[in-house]
Parts: C-alpha cells; structure tokens; sequence
C-alpha cells in the first residue's frame, strides 16, 4: 500500500504503475549498461514528474515538495534509474528559488559538492562570467542537459547552468555501486547559460540538505520494497520441508528489515513535512535558517538513520536470501547496492554526526527531551 | 520492481493544541512536584513506588486516562495517555506504584469485566489507589504460557485456586492479582484458562520476595493454597483466559516504557559531563541516540493514535518493542563505554548511579513482557509478504 | 559455582622453527613474485584465478602439502598447510585457479578415492595443473543439501547423470567436478546419495555463467544431461554420499580464509592514510580488529595443530567460522564508516577499489560454504552441557 | 576440563575443589555480605594459593607466574571473592621485584591507581617516609593486612607497603557491581612498613598490564563458567514440549557465549605466556620494556577482547536464561556481575584502545600482518 499524508494517491499509483513497468531487474540491467533509462525518461516527463514541486510559472508541473518526495520514495522502490531527484528537487529547486526557469523536457543534474572539487567562477558574476574546475560524483551528469552548480562569488552564492554540450565541458564517467553514473564533470572556461544569485539561506549546506532529504525519501522505498521481497522470497522458498520464514533465524532478519524501513519512512517522512513547513515558512523556495524547527534536525537525524539501515537492513535481507541474493538475476542487489550507494551521498554517518552535534549542545540536558520530542 | 504490498503502516501523526497543552500541564507539574535533584529518579518502570505520588496523578486525572468516565476514567484517548506515560518515564518519575494498574489492569477489567467488577474496581485504579499485579508466568510456564498450571478447581459459590505465579511485580504492596489458571481439563493447552480476580489478602496467599540481581525486590514469587474465589471474581468467561490474556498486550507493546528506560542516562550524562570536551565516540552516542529517539517515539505515537482511530496495530507495536528494548540496550553499552569509571551503585554521582543500575538491569529489558525471541516470532508471523 | 565439563578445547600452540622457516620461504616468495603495487590483489579466497601463478606454488611444494608425497603431496602437516594459505591470502595472492582441488577436493580423493584415483588426479593437483568444481547445492537444495534431486541411474558400465548444480565456483575453467546426486529411492533423505567424479568436458555437461552482482562471473550453474560417467569415477561407496560429504569440511571450516578476507583492506587503509591523523574511531576500528584477528589466528592455529595430533576439532572449527566470518563483515562496515567516500569500482585507490569490492561481496561470507543460520544449529548441537 | 599448558593439573583439581565447595551462589552472597570469604581465604593460604609465583625466599610459594595465572583462572570459575590476584601476582610482584618479602599469611592488596588518587610520599624514600592522600577502588582493602602501593619519588618509583591497622589509614567501604569490595583509602602521614625501589620497568604503566592480565585470566575463568551455565540450562530447561537449546533463536546465544569464552581464554593464556617469557628475559621478577614483543600487545589486546566479551557474552547469556538469569537465587549473576566489573577495571576499552594505537603505528602496513601473527 504506498500512501502518503496529503499527497494524491493516483499520483503515486500511477507513478507505480510506470516505475514497475520500466524498472524490472533486466531494465535496470541494460539501464546500467547504458547509463540511464532513457525510455523511462521520456514518460517520466510525458507526465511532468520531474517538475513536480516546481512553480509553473518556472517551467515547472506545480505541486508542492511532499508532491515530489512522495514521488521519489515511489521510485526509490524500484531503482528508477533516471536523474529524478536531481531535475526537480535539487535543480528545479535552485533554478526556481533564484527567480530562473527549468526546461520542461530536459533532464538536469546538480553538482552535490565533494572534498576535491575546484569548481570556481571567474570574471565575477555578470556577463564575463565563466565556469573553470573540476566537480566529482556529478549524478547522471552524461544524461544530463545542462550542470546546475551553486559557486561562490563576491557577491554571495550563485546558481549558474552550464550545458553539457558546450565544448568546454568534459564528461568523465564514473559510477556508484550501483552503477548509476557519478560522473566527474571538468568545466574549461565554460559560459553559464544562466546565472543568478542563489535565494536566501541557500548555500552549499542547504543544498546537502536538501540532497540528503532527497536521498533518504529515496532510500525509505527502497528499504519497503527490499522488506516486502525479502518477506515473499522467505515465505516461498522452501527448505527442510517448510518455508524458511518460518525458521526463527530467518524470522529475526525479516523483523529487522521491516523494522528499518519502517523507522526511515518515518523519519523521512516527518523531516519532509518540516522541511516543506520551513520552506512555507521562508516564503516559497528559498532556504531555511539553521537554528529552530526548521528541519535542519530532523534531516539529518533521518539521514543518520538511513544511513545506519542501509548497513543493517542489507545485511539482514542477503542473510534471508542466502546465495540467490548474491547472484545478477534477482532483483535483491537492484536495491541493497542503491542503498549502499545512497548512505555515502549527501552526508555519510560522520558528516552528520558532526552536524548534529551543535544541536545537542544547544538543547543541553534539559533541553534535550524537547529536542526529541520536537517541542 | 515489487508491487506494494500490504505490509506494518505506520501514518506520522503531530500533536493537536490540546495534547500539546496536556504535556505542558503535566511538565509544569512535574518540574513543581519533583524538582531535579530533590528526588531519586529511576529507569523507566523500574522506577521506584511512590503511593502519595500516585494519588497525585490520580487526582488530576492522569490515571486510567482511557477508561470510560463513568467509572473514574477521563474518557480521553490513547494518545493523551501516551503524553502522560512519556513526559513521567522520561522524568524519572516514581510510577511503580500505578503502573500495572494503570497500563493492564485497568483496560482489561473494562473490557471484559462485569458491570459490577467495574464499578468496583476501577475507580480506585483511576485514583491511584488500588495496586495490581499480574500473576501469568510459573516456574515451568515463561515463554510458554500454555503450560501453566495453577489450577482452579469448581466449589460451592466459586473456585478454589491453587498454584505458584512468579515475576508478579509489587505484589508485596499491591491489592489484587489477575491470575491466569486452569479451569478446565482440555487436552488443548490454550483451552480451559481462564483469568480470576485474587485478593492479595486472601487466605491462602503468600507472597515471597524473589530478589532481583541487584538486590531489589521488585519481583515475587505468589504461593496459592487454596484460596476461594468467588464467581462474583471471575475475569470475562471462564475458558477465555487465553485470548482475553493474549488481546491485553496487543497495542500496548510499543509503548513510552518500551525506549524510555535509559533515557534519563543519556540525559544526566549530558548534565554531569557537560563541557568536557567530547570526544567522537561522545559525538557519535548522542546523535544515534537522539536520532533513534526521534523516530522510535514517532513509530510509538502513530501506533497510538491508530488506537484512537480504530486501527489494529498489533503488528505494529510488537516492531516497536521489539527494536525499542534492543535498542535500550544499545545505550547502556554505549554510554558504559564512553566513561572511565567503575560505577558504584553507592556513587555521590547521579549518573554513575543510573550507570550501575542500567548495567544490572538492563538485561531484563528484552526479557520482561516476554522476550525478544518469542516477540520477534510474533512479530515475524504477522508479517506477510 | 559451576563444576568444570568437557567443553569445546583450543589449547595454544606456536610455530615451531621449521614452521617459522616455512613461513619466511613464503614472504620472500611472495615479496619476490607480487610486490606491492605490480599485481591486483584479491579478497581472500575471492581473488582472482592464474594457473601460472597456481603451478609455481605447486613447484615449491606448496599445493597438496598435507597429501601423501607418493602421489605428488608433500607429507606436510595441516599446520604447514594453514601457513601458506594464511601468507597466501593475507597477500591477496590468486589462488582461485587452485584453492578447491588444494583445500577440498583433494583431501577427498585421498580419503575416500580409490588407488587408480589417487594416482590419477592428485598429482595434477599437487602441481596446480588440476582445477576442480564442487557440486553440491542445486536450486531446491542449498541449506538442505538432503533435498538434492541431480540423479544417475545404472547403466552398463556405469551411471547415467543429470540434473542441475548452481553456485560451482570455477566451473567455466576448471576440469573435474565431485558432484553430490542420487543413486537410490531410499525414503530416507540422507540415504541414497554418492559422489560422482565428472570430467567438465564431457559430453552432456553445459556449464552457464551466474553473474555476481558486481558483475563477476565466479560462479556457474553446471547442467548435467544424460552423463556418463564410468564406474571407475564414483568416489568412495554408493551410497555413502551424505556421510563423505558432511565429513570433509568438519575440519576445513576455521581456516585462514574465514577470518582474511577483508584483512588486506585495512593494511590498504593504513597504507593509503598514513599520516592522516586518525580520530578515535579509527584507532577503536584498528585496536579492535587487530586484536581479534590475534585472537581468530591463535584458535584458528589451535584447530590445524589439533588436527596433525589426531583431534576431532569440528565443534572448534565451526565456533572459529561462525565468528570469524562475522567478523570479517564487521570489519568492512566499521572501514566503510571511517571515510567519507564514495568507492568506486574504478577508482585508481587499490583502497577504494578494495572498499567497493569488500561492501558488495561482503554479504556472501556469511552465505558461502553453508550460511551462519546453519552453522550455529550446528555448532550448538555439538556444544553439550 | 580444566588445563593449563605446562600447568600440574593436579594443582588446578586441588584450586578448584576448594573453590567449588566455598562458593556456592549462597555463599558468595554470604561473602558479600561480610565483605570477603573469610574461611575461604584460610583454607587458600594453607594450601599457598595466594602466593604462588612469589619466590620461596621472598615468603612465597614458588612456582611460576603460568601456575599462579591458572589458578585465578579456576578462581575466576567460581568468583571466589578473596584477594588473591592481589596478594601473589601483584603485591608479590611489586615487593619480591623490590627485594622485601610478603608475610606468607596475610592478605595484601594494592592501589591499582585510579584518576583522582592524590598518594604522595614525603620525606623522600628514606626513615623519614611518610604516605599521605587519597587512593580509590582499592580492592579488597578492608580484608586486607597490608596495603601495596607504587609511589613516586625522585629516587624513582618506590615500592611501599602500609599495615591497614595503622591509626593514619582509613578504609571507606566501596563496592563494584559484583559487590566486591573497591574501597577508598585514606592516608595521613603513614610511616610505611616497607619502602625499597622498584625493579627496573616496574612503574605504574606495567602495573596496570600485571593488573589487567590478572584480571584477563580471572574473566577467562568465569566467560568460561558462564558458558557451561548457560548451555546446561538450555538443555534442562524446557518450553513448548522441548528444551530450549534447541530452538535456534536460543542456539545463537549458546554459541556466542561459548566463542567469547574460547577467544578470551586463548587471548588470556597467549598473552601470560608472552608475559613470562618477558620476566625470565627481565631477570625474575623485573617488568619488561615497552617495545617489541615483551607481552605489551598481547596483554593489550586481551583485555580489550576480554571487556569486549564482557559485554557480548552476558548479554547472550542472560538472554538465554530469560527471566531466571536476573533473580539473585540463580547463579548466573555471580558471573555476570563480576565480568560487568571486570571490564573496567585495570583498563577499559578506551585504556587499552589508546595503548594499542602507537604499536599498530608503528608497525604500519607493511608490519600489521606480523603484528597480528606474532612475527
């Protein structure tokens, strides 16, 4: 039963209806060889989901942020691999909250920001302004129409477009353990196609976290669809004359898993809605301040949590499956290497750690209850 | 690349104003009725017994909250019961004294109680003044609760009960036991149990203490010799006892009691070691913790509100149990890792007191209401792909 | 407070210095032959197959060790035999080509083969010439090897198999595979079942890649349709397929390979961080593992030495495994933690490389070899109060 | 089975009668009534239990430190509570290496050195000597004749020994979680009944390593213990028509307890064995140096493995036993209780944690095999 509060549930049905159709283990397969799912692509768009969460009047399919998440979490069940999260939630996010419009067919993809990046902007931010530097585990980018990044300048956080097509930009691919291309992306003197100064409270911070709250809705299917086969394949398969489920080693990693997804639904779920509170609040797409209930807790506690089930929810799932869990032809990798993959993006377990830190310092002993319970 | 099945549904759910008013009424209570450091705050339900403390609740009407009003209940739902339970356990607060009244007692007898039994029972459960045990597991009868065998043989006007109960919890100051004995001679092992009404005073009843490791007596071992019961004291139907004994706990697994026993460790740690530099490892408790928290309490908040909305979340509470009580544990470790010191329960520290009565204790978490095995069996069968 | 009882027995033991000699023989050979940096080392028994690099080590002397020197073996002791594979594989050698025919299938030619056997095929697998395949598992039959259904009926001369045999590592190179299958109608499952030497180039025999999922195509389903195989080719007794089978890995279990195939990733990760100035979790991950591979390596070594002094350690071997291949996954989550990165199978870090081919194959060493649900029944059942 | 290699089994035979006929799970409550086990103690010292591994012309036993080890092993079996790791293997080492004798009758301890202690020793090492300050978690303290203490001098560290009947001593009673007594002992002024230097190597780092390798052994002896409780019990005990070990969710904690109490008491015998060889080395009863394989390591990693087992075990084996494991009339609590105490004492996980780090750096890639195997 996929539901989620407040949102259409012919949306997601349908949205369901497409992902299953596209994303079984052979697609995903070829999609990897590919690089992507084109085809998937092309009727994703058809019906305007990658822009949901968008304003219209930028280009966008309307709707709001739970819209567009509820939607990821559909996809997350099925490892659709297409750049969803990155054209609308991420770019459409940044283009949109700096006042400039998506392209309504064109995937899109976001520079996340990684150690090592040398990303730079050159000739200050009006006409002269140029693109130089090297961005790392850029997801999707060889798919992708045009690199929306977030850089520095003089004049504050810029968020500026490059076409992949331009000469001066050279895709180099790279993957995921998924296979799903994180490419790196070396920019040569490259002239952004847009560029406009970032909506308040929108920096690299913000963008993390906005990239982790992606993730995690993400990951929170992929963990419901890893529960459900994981629980159909142990009522299926038979050993010693019964169905493995019903051996109490078995049942225990059945549990765990169900218990996992059911904690980052959760918290996805809740940081979702302070999030979009957050975002009403700062009056549309703009950031949100990093103190309060502004959803900068609930990210990254949710992330955390992802995160540590990516760990505990695999292990548990190939332990019910045994050898066939291992092999190519079924679909239990299509999942557990994703939410491998998943956990280090967007802030591993330390990075979040560290940023929760502060929070707990600020609550202190009696403060920490309220920090909890959310109030 | 699965279709969506029909697995455990958890709906995130918020507090209205008028639960969010609730748990600043009993946060101002608390903080005026039990100032830190002015009592002995203990580890969830293991928190010592207070009877005036008790009655205090009783009084503003945070005891049998979910019963029906008629009999001193305060007709309120599911989700005010678990603001109260929560703000008291995350306080330390002394709650032994009311609790199986409160949580079991109480909410069985208004479900399968006679209108008289009502009538007597529950408004002293309401007040704070009428103390419960439970008399289930036996020495050969833990996991396994069919096999118990105290028996209640039919008299003249009632029943003549004979039998040994243990881990019955306060029966030294409590009042009544519900004892699940057998009435009836099925072959059938869940067949012919029924649940009766004792008077802790009765003849016939002894009670011996069965020290805890710690050396707290917590816990007793309940000798019945022939104690009568009259018919007036039979629970629901005789014959019944099984199911009746196996709907109480359904919705009640999940609880605040279920990750709320080392809350208050984390919290002191907080307080006493408070601008020592922490350290990773420090970093890394807190934010797992804190984190785990946050979503436990959620899954437990949605688990009572689908109470309140006729939901039937038995699968549900028993996940939550289940990863709550482990997960209680987990703290223990990671805090007793955390500091170089040898606790001592005899400590000026609060904190290293809490330590030391976590660490003795906390094995009993996956234990008590049934353990973890058998829990994730339950779990694991209603769980269907 | 409890009388002493006979349990599981490792008693300590050291390398003698002949054994001492051997082990430097190894790491100059090793220093010599793959030096850092020149070759791709692999994950334990994971690592890639070269038969080149598999004759050289059976010119020294090094495959068949603990076979009888007549038929090409080296009359060497189990522990001489845990040295090399314990430098082996901490080296991150390539040993697929011949790690079945040297750890399995030739200790079981030796015990149950025949003479014309013997002399058959141990010399080829002493020389790392011989590659060979095991079948055991098939699609309904992989925890409950009793429900195996690959079946040969008499024929003149002969036996005439077919089935299916999945999971056969190194099927697609190799030559020979011991193939466990049904020979009789006995009801008794266990019954009934022989071991059958099939040559993989035989007519009938079709050998289908099963990818991994990270792409790697170690493993095979063999299909057998209509196989001849001669009389001379049964191994051991009709009949007794079940009994040679449970028996010979009983001892195989706790060996170098269980507890050293995530070791090379964190000698990787102290190489590649040198100097980086390690935090708390870094020095609690390297303590820790360091200190527990001591410990695996002590009992480990204990097991071999029971064995070459006429020990029955199978209970001891199956504790060993059972931890250690836990562990080994505990190591690959506890590094994976420690760095914030995304590996990448192409990375040009041999870490990085290493850390993705650790998180994705990880999860089969606890699978691979009967999974850890299996072993503990086992292990529990020969622990005895 | 109870061996030690090298080890007279008859020794141990002996050591464990006794210790099986005075500690009862009564009787251990008695002893923590009273403090220690009196009678217990009477019956060790007649047979020289406590002085083994203290040379005979020093007022020892005799024996080596592998026979004095063993027997705290069996005494680890039984938790018997008297202070014997402190009388033979600590305080006997501590004055025997100093050249002062023991008194082959009374029960010493010694201050292992907590954070806190403030005992000084004024009036430098000579006839003027007097001992002043505070020592906490002394074990055993109020049974003991003799107090034991490594002091600080600018002689260098000077062995001293005080008589606890001194009017200037005061013992304030503390306990462990087992109930053991870990006093706090004050001092005022104390003029010590012996004084001499230490041995060469012997200060307050190799006294924490005897300290922990003592402890080691004892835990050896009791994961050990805990495991045949546990695994008997599973056998007996029955639910659902069968005894419990074989239910499989019951076996894996049947064979956790079991693995801890193999790599404990394999890690505990490697490590004493590494630690005799350095004190033959070191000339008797000296301490060994910091580097190379003097025992530092080995001891290290043991005790970190045993207070790792401390946890892993208990918890498998009280979840075996279900509620009957937390009653104090079952005597699965002398062992739990004990191991729980145990794991703090003479270096916690952290402790050892921090000494193992130097030697793992400077061993570095190339020598971490080596390290592990010994060579």
């Amino acid at each position: 039963m996929i539901d989620y509060p407040g949102v259409d549930p012919v949306l997601l049905e349908t949205a369901d209806r497409l992902f299953a159709a596209c994303c079984d283990n052979r697609q995903l397969l070829a999609a990897e060889e590919a690089g992507w799912a084109k085809d998937l692509w092309e009727r994703a768009a058809e019906m305007g989901l990658p822009w949901i969460s968008v304003p219209e009047d930028r280009g966008g399919s309307g709707g709001g942020l739970p819209e567009a998440l509820a939607v990821l979490r559909v996809a997350g069940r099925h490892g659709a691999p297409i750049p969803l999260a990155e054209t609308g939630v991420l770019a459409g996010w940044l283009l949109a909250g700096a006042g400039l419009s998506v392209d309504p067919a064109s995937p899109l993809t976001v520079v996340p920001g990684r150690d090592g990046d040398t990303l730079r902007l050159d000739g200050g931010p009006g006409p002269d302004a140029r693109l130089t530097g090297t961005a790392h585990r850029v997801p999707w980018a060889r798919a992708a129409a045009r690199i929306v990044a977030l850089v520095g300048s003089d004049d504050g956080w810029q968020v500026v477009a490059v076409p992949t097509a331009d000469v001066g930009v050279r895709v180099e691919p790279d993957v995921n353990l998924a296979g799903e291309p994180r490419d790196t992306v070396h920019l040569d003197g490259v002239e952004p196609a847009v560029l406009a100064p970032a909506a308040a409270g929108v920096d690299p911070d913000a963008l993390v976290r906005r990239g982790a709250l992606a993730r995690v809705m993400t990951m929170a299917g992929a963990l419901e669809a890893m529960s459900e086969l994981t629980l159909a394949y142990a009522h299926q398969r038979r050993q010693f004359g019964r169905p493995v489920a019903t051996f109490q080693a078995v049942q225990q990693h059945l549990v765990v898993v169900a218990q996992e997804a059911a904690v980052v639904t959760m918290a996805a779920t809740v940081a979702a809605t302070a999030t979009a509170r957050a975002d009403e609040r700062a009056g549309g797409g703009g950031g949100s301040s990093s103190s309060g209930r502004d959803g900068a807790f609930e990210v990254a506690a949710a992330k955390l949590l992802a995160n540590q089930a990516a760990h505990t929810a695999t292990r548990a799932a190939h332990q019910a499956h045994g050898a066939i869990g291992m092999t190519q032809e079924y679909p239990l990798h299509q999942l557990s290497r994703r939410l491998w993959s998943w956990r280090k993006e967007y802030g591993d377990d330390r990075y979040w750690t560290v940023r929760l830190g502060p929070l707990i310092d600020a609550a202190g002993a009696d403060g920490l209850y309220p920090l909890i319970a959310g109030g | 690349m699965s279709r969506p099945a029909a697995g455990p549904a958890f709906r995130p759910t918020k507090l209205t104003d008028v639960e969010l008013a609730l748990r600043d009424q009993v946060r101002e209570f608390l903080a005026a009725e039990l100032p830190h450091g002015t009592f002995r705050p203990g580890l969830g339900m293991n928190s010592p017994a207070d009877p005036a403390f008790s009655r205090k609740l009783g009084e503003r009407g945070w005891l049998g909250m979910a019963l029906p009003a008629r009999y001193g209940g305060g007709d309120r739902s599911a989700v005010e019961r678990f603001i109260v339970t929560e703000e008291l356990l995350r306080w330390g607060a002394p709650v032994a004294y009311h609790w199986v009244a409160d949580r079991q007692s109480g909410p069985v007898i208004n479900r399968f109680g006679t209108e008289v039994q009502k009538r007597r029972f529950l408004p002293g459960i309401c007040a704070g003044r009428l103390g419960f045990s439970i008399g289930m597991s036996e020495p050969d009868a833990g996991s396994d609760l069919a096999a118990i065998k105290a028996r209640a043989v039919r008299v003249d006007g009632g029943w003549r009960l004979s039998g040994t109960k243990i881990w019955t919890t306060g029966a030294h100051h409590n009042d009544w036991i519900i004892t699940l004995c057998r009435t009836g001679d099925s072959a059938e092992r869940h067949a012919g149990l029924s649940q009766l009404l004792v008077d802790l005073h009765a003849d016939g009843v002894a009670v011996h203490p069965i020290p805890f490791l710690d050396g707290s007596t917590h816990f007793n071992e309940v000798v019945l010799t022939d104690v009568f019961v009259a018919d007036d004291d039979v629970l629901g139907e005789i014959g019944q006892g099984w199911a009746q004994t196996t709907s109480e706990l359904a919705y009640e697994r999940g609880g605040p009691d279920r990750w709320l026993s080392t809350y208050l460790l984390v919290e002191q740690f907080l307080r006493e070691f408070t601008g020592t530099p922490t350290g990773e490892r420090a970093r890394d408790l807190l934010a797992s913790a804190v984190s785990r928290w946050w979503a436990l309490r959620q899954l437990s908040l949605s688990v009572a509100r689908s109470i309140d909305t006729g939901g039937a979340p038995s699968v549900e509470s028993a996940l939550v149990k289940e990863m709550a009580t482990r997960f209680e544990q987990d703290v223990i470790a990671a805090v007793e890792r955390l500091v170089d010191l040898e606790p001592s329960p005899r400590s000026a520290s609060l904190f290293e007191r809490l330590l030391a009565e976590a660490v003795l204790t906390g094995p009993s978490f996956t234990i008590r209401g049934g353990t973890l095995e058998i829990l994730r069996s339950v779990t694991a069968k209603g769980l269907r792909p």
